[in-house]
């Protein structure tokens, strides 16, 4: 396993690169700000990647997939955030399909995983409750009513959730908030009857949504995997999505990075570019530093993913957690070293730091993170 | 009964009578401040009746003299008016940069007709002022603007661009700094001069923040004229006045560091729970919030050291660089600690759930605390030279 | 109460400074190591400070103290960080005496807080029992023989331990380590039988000791306050104490600070003095910016003691915790600023830096204090 | 069986022959390496024993050609050297900067000449070499050194100064940088010379650090003299050697940064406790032990990612910056937490309670890992210009 990437990787992330920057720029991102998109994203341009199998990246071939692995659509996610490209990479491509691998029967891989790969089915997972990332504290209820169960409760930030098909709710089938045991996943579809969608207008100008589950009714065979059975394949499929959440927000920050060190080069102040102050120079040579460092570290825990090693949840929170410390850092030197017109609308470095926090805060924040490292080391 | 408490009584008396039950009510967002003005913005009718009833005592603003249309309180009547307005919750009359900046600017440099002419408008709310002073190429290296002023005997003909004039778009006059001399160094050539915005020549556009909407605008000067009679100082000598008006601003703004109403610790509690011994459950979190803390507490320490200091009439050399510096800082380490322990509220940007984004809008704010009214950069250049004696390169 | 000094704090500051710098300079400190002294001070300086009644200047007029106050003994305590004086001034004049003042009878206050303003007498804490500073797990026993108490168990990182007359051994007469209950402080004089104290060596070069006690026999009436009742007496003198450790190390960070800024301007290389390089001159400014704000928490805290205000915990950790902090990143910067000649013995910045991590451990560390420090917030 | 496995059965047989038993006992400090020389340090007889039996194979060097008196082994080959080694834990026979440092050197820019004359007596430990490099006044700025070598004819005369000359006390000869040549730019003007330091011209005094005694010396020259057949390469090229060997200093040191064998955070749990849920007690310092161990992890992910790159031929720009940058400033902050977690037990200075303050002398000496082998300033500054692009002011 090295951590280089091989020449079909390679392609894959110039080819990547070319097609976001043109396709699904910052610009684009701004049109659909302000355009009040409700989707929140182009279908037009999701059609488009699905057309290059970007729906099915790191799904087997079996089910349709590339089989290009996690690294490979940690490739596409890094591009994404050096973008700032809005689309169902992360809702669909990244948790859904990682949670149905996981917590999946044979049929349902073949059935949900195929349709997301065709790009016929977008999906997205309904899992926080409150104002943090806790999902063992998952309250909201699914009661066993002859075949069927019945579900009760709300859901925040569920992305995409204008868009999606269906989705994966988490809820409780016995047990309480606190408890492994008893966490279940269903299919629910969006036009269930009792189930109410909000729409909501977040920081990021993505679309995302709360779900309010109001006696929703679905047959027990909507259940992905066992009941009460789902915590271990949801924290898998968490720590996937941690992982690949660090790869967007490595090229969110990179980005953010390079846009600022040319500015660096490019504005007069006192007679000299700003860029030939020292001050200046050893904080964007630290953050340099340190975006090599998050590099290596995202390109561990993909790997990790794909190799299947044991000690993925440490990969994963080290992964966040890091790059949760230098999006915040890099993103905060971004603003200030472009000064004034940094903290305009009109200028594009401010939709950096905005969706730096929403990919930051999502599946747990570096707080959550760094936490869950020490414990995950013992102490 | 001392002449202090008999001032107590009759204030106490006068605004019993006359402050609206309206203006007794606090202040929910800047929609409330009255700023006055040809065109005021009026959230409610009672707003220009307490101006106008606190502004004939001159008591919009009380410590100026009354020669000026102020009030000519002394510093402990002033104290008393504000302790007396507090007990009803009575709001202030009138806010404005013509309180806050140009009128120290100007019984500190102006001309006894300057004076005359521009202070009696400010206490009464008629002008309302904004500043001109940032340009697209002059940020932190402020002394190179280029606007430019050419003299034409008995005015100046203006031409170039401010950014950053905030309410430039709701101001009817503009204290601006332009270039009047190009032959000696940047900061020479640079003079103070007030006029008119309301001609052909000025012309005004919002500017978008990343926040949203706000206060600040870029305007454009073509041909603007400005009367000789209201340059302020010498020809040449504004950059003395730019000086004191931005120590000035620098200590407004530092101001934000300020310990916040409800402590960021408690808060946090509400939302992310303690753990089995009553300490906040997440340790890296309750770390970085008591940092937080800690250094709230040493900045409160130190602003009242500062002007106990003041009053001995010993000085902090430097000490609205280090408030500016370590206060913005500070409010830009709340605001992200607003963030990671109100998570996903504070990520909402509209609608009533998130409370219009004011949680998510005031971080992004936030930012700029650091850039407007001197970089922190600047600041500690500033520190660095006029402090510790460290040399130019 | 104002944050200023007044004249005649100004005026004790200034004489004090120049006795310092004359009598208990670094190059004084240094000729002590070398020498090995066992008592760590020159009981010639510790006399003329006597003499100019230091001794006693917390210590109220009526106990032939000179009533100056805890502002006062923290101006002494500033000036000392400065020069790395050696002295008593810490283990008797800071702690002894502020114990002997909370716990003491007014016999035994009489008695001896007039030996301390004397000089009479030294005394000194016996505390730590581990590696970090955990009052309330003492263990040491003491247990109740008649008229007599018999005390049990070691001790570490006593000050002064070869030359003080007295130690306060701080014993557990019920109750089990943790308990607030049942902590009682004993006089035992150094030639107790039973009692060996060991000099050990210290990083700062100044003095410290272990003792063993075993069997030691003491009377009832060396029990200082009430058996079972030190706690309260205890912990407003160790939050005095480390009022007073903040006020050393704020005057040994300035003065660390200001010997880098001079050596800023003089040390020349690639053509320039480097203070001139903007990165190193945000950084002092930084520091500069630091070290201000903690001299306003010292004096406030100061002015606490000195007003008998509620909240002393508050400010003495909030003091502690913020010196700390910054005494670490003052000396750190301060061998860095220096470079290679930093690194050297024969310098004297690398005294600073050994004496600050034994002035930040004394009484509870950054660690400790931050934590307290959230714990009185009620969080 | 294939040539290597031949090999490696070879090589394990010699070993199990040759290697004296006491050679087989983990290395317990400083005292048990074994550098040669002409009056070698011995602490034990069979160090010299079996450095000469590796040195007979030319195995102390094993990588080096065998003309030079190396092992001339394939890269395989040394791997499968060092495995036999380590399994019987055989300690390295030889530990030099005539190995580490020189060789290279001399491989790279040295006449075949040099070569012959210099590497088999390092092979064989006979010569102990040491740097000079640094001088007082050239301590960052490298390039602004001033010792002089005065052309001769035959020889160079040399007069001046160098500092923190590792091991200078104990050295026979030197590799220095010295000027011959002043008339054009710093990095112009600078020569690689090799002399002998057993001659009248060379004083040497040992430095004592903070930290207690250190191998730094400070060498003064005072017509030395160097023959000129040991000027390697041009004269008035060192500054390409130099910078050769900075290079090369600059990867040894950033070794520091790898993660210690006992985790801090366990370590902290023995000495600070937990609390009721298992986690540290102390939460201030659980955020920074995780904060540093998550820091180490990452440092180690990108020395293996560079490895890997440049295995595939890829490079990380500037990458011996970074890592001397970063692994220093993790070495100093494993070393103060150290202090934070150890407690009392780590201020100790002499004594067997304290282990003759091993803890508090390792965190004073780790303070000069971020300012030898070229400050962390310095590398900032060549990640700035080098990589950023950044111009000079």
């Amino acid at each position: 396993m090295a951590l280089v990437l091989n020449e079909e990787q390679l392609m894959l992330k110039e080819s990547a690169a070319g097609f976001l920057a043109e396709k699904a720029s910052v610009a684009q991102l701004r049109a659909l700000r302000d355009s009040g998109s409700e989707r929140g994203f182009s279908d037009d341009v999701w059609r488009e990647m699905v057309e290059m199998g970007w729906s099915g990246i790191a799904i087997p071939e079996a089910f349709g997939g590339l089989g290009y692995g996690y690294t490979g659509l940690g490739l596409l996610l890094e591009q994404a955030g050096r973008n700032l490209s809005a689309s169902p990479l992360q809702s669909t491509v990244l948790v859904a399909a990682s949670l149905i691998g996981e917590l999946g029967s044979v049929q349902q891989k073949e059935q949900l995983l195929s349709a997301i790969s065709s790009g016929d089915k977008l999906l997205s997972l309904a899992l926080q409750e409150s104002a943090h990332h806790a999902p063992l504290r998952t309250a909201l209820s699914a009661k066993a009513q002859g075949d069927d169960y019945v579900l009760d409760g709300e859901k925040i930030l569920v992305l995409d959730a204008a868009a999606a098909d269906t989705f994966i709710v988490i809820a409780r089938t016995a047990g309480e908030p606190g408890d492994e045991q008893g966490l279940s996943a269903f299919l629910v579809d969006a036009g269930t009857d009792g189930l109410r969608i909000e729409a909501r207008s977040m920081v990021d100008s993505r679309s995302a949504g709360a779900l309010c589950l109001e006696n929703v009714r679905v047959p027990a065979g909507n259940l992905l995997g066992e009941a009460g059975a789902a915590w271990q394949g949801l924290t898998r499929a968490l720590d996937i999505a941690n992982i690949g959440l660090a790869a967007e927000l490595l090229g969110l920050s990179t980005e953010a990075f390079e846009r600022t060190n040319a500015y660096l080069k490019e504005r007069r102040q006192f007679g000299r570019v700003i860029g030939s102050f020292q001050g200046l120079q050893h904080r964007a040579a630290q953050m340099f530093a340190e975006l090599e460092l998050a590099r290596s570290i995202v390109l561990q825990a993909l790997h990790a993913v794909d190799n299947g090693e044991p000690e993925l949840a440490l990969q994963a929170s080290a992964a966040k957690a890091k790059l949760c410390e230098v999006a915040q850092r890099v993103t905060n030197e971004a603003i200030q070293m472009h000064g004034g017109i940094g903290m305009t609308d009109e200028h594009e470095i401010g939709f950096f730091i905005k969706r730096a926090r929403m990919a930051q805060h999502l599946f747990g924040d570096y707080n959550y993170h760094l936490d869950r490292f020490a414990q995950l080391n013992g102490f | 009964m001392s002449d202090l408490e008999q001032f107590r009584q009759d204030t106490r008396a006068w605004l019993e009578e006359n402050c609206p039950e309206s203006m007794r009510v606090p202040v929910r967002g800047f929609e409330d401040l009255y700023s006055g003005g040809r065109n005021p913005e009026i959230a409610h009718p009672d707003q220009k009746l307490w101006c106008d009833r606190m502004a004939e005592r001159g008591w919009t603003v009380p410590h100026w003299p009354k020669a000026y249309g102020g009030g000519g309180l002394s510093n402990e009547e002033v104290k008393v008016l504000s302790q007396e307005m507090s007990r009803i919750g009575a709001r202030r009359a009138l806010e404005s940069f013509g309180i806050s900046m140009l009128g120290p600017a100007l019984l500190q440099f102006g001309s006894e007709e300057q004076k005359l002419d521009h202070l009696p408008k400010i206490v009464r709310g008629e002008i309302r002022w904004c500043q001109g002073y940032s340009e697209p190429n002059a940020g932190s290296d402020l002394a190179s603007l280029a606007t430019k002023a050419e003299d034409k005997g008995d005015h100046y003909v203006i031409n170039g661009q401010k950014i950053w004039t905030s309410y430039a778009d709701k101001a009817d006059w503009i204290f601006c700094l332009v270039r009047t001399d190009n032959s000696g160094s940047k900061h020479e050539g640079i003079s103070f001069v007030l006029f008119d915005m309301d001609q052909p020549g000025v012309t005004v556009r919002p500017i978008k923040l990343i926040s949203g909407n706000s206060p600040f605008c870029e305007t454009f000067f073509d041909n603007a004229i400005a009367d000789k009679k209201n340059l302020v100082g010498e020809a040449g000598n504004g950059w003395t006045i730019a000086k004191y008006l931005l120590t000035h601003e620098r200590e407004m703004i530092s101001g934000f560091g300020a310990a916040p109403k409800q402590s960021v610790g408690q808060l946090a509690l509400e939302t992310v729970g303690s753990d089995a011994s009553g300490r906040l459950a997440n340790s890296a979190l309750r770390q970085n919030i008591a940092q937080y803390q800690l250094d709230t507490m040493v900045f409160g320490a130190t602003m009242a050291r500062v002007g106990d200091e003041a009053k001995a009439g010993q000085g902090l050399g430097a000490a609205s660089s280090i408030f500016k510096y370590y206060g913005t800082e500070l409010n830009k380490r709340r605001n992200e600690l607003n963030l990671a322990v109100r998570g996903e509220q504070a990520l909402g940007w509209e609608g009533e759930v998130y409370h219009g984004g004011n949680l998510s809008r005031d971080w992004l704010r936030s930012k700029g605390n650091s850039i407007e009214g001197g970089t922190s950069e600047v600041q500690l250049n500033i520190i660095a030279k006029r402090v510790l004696g460290l040399p130019d390169a």
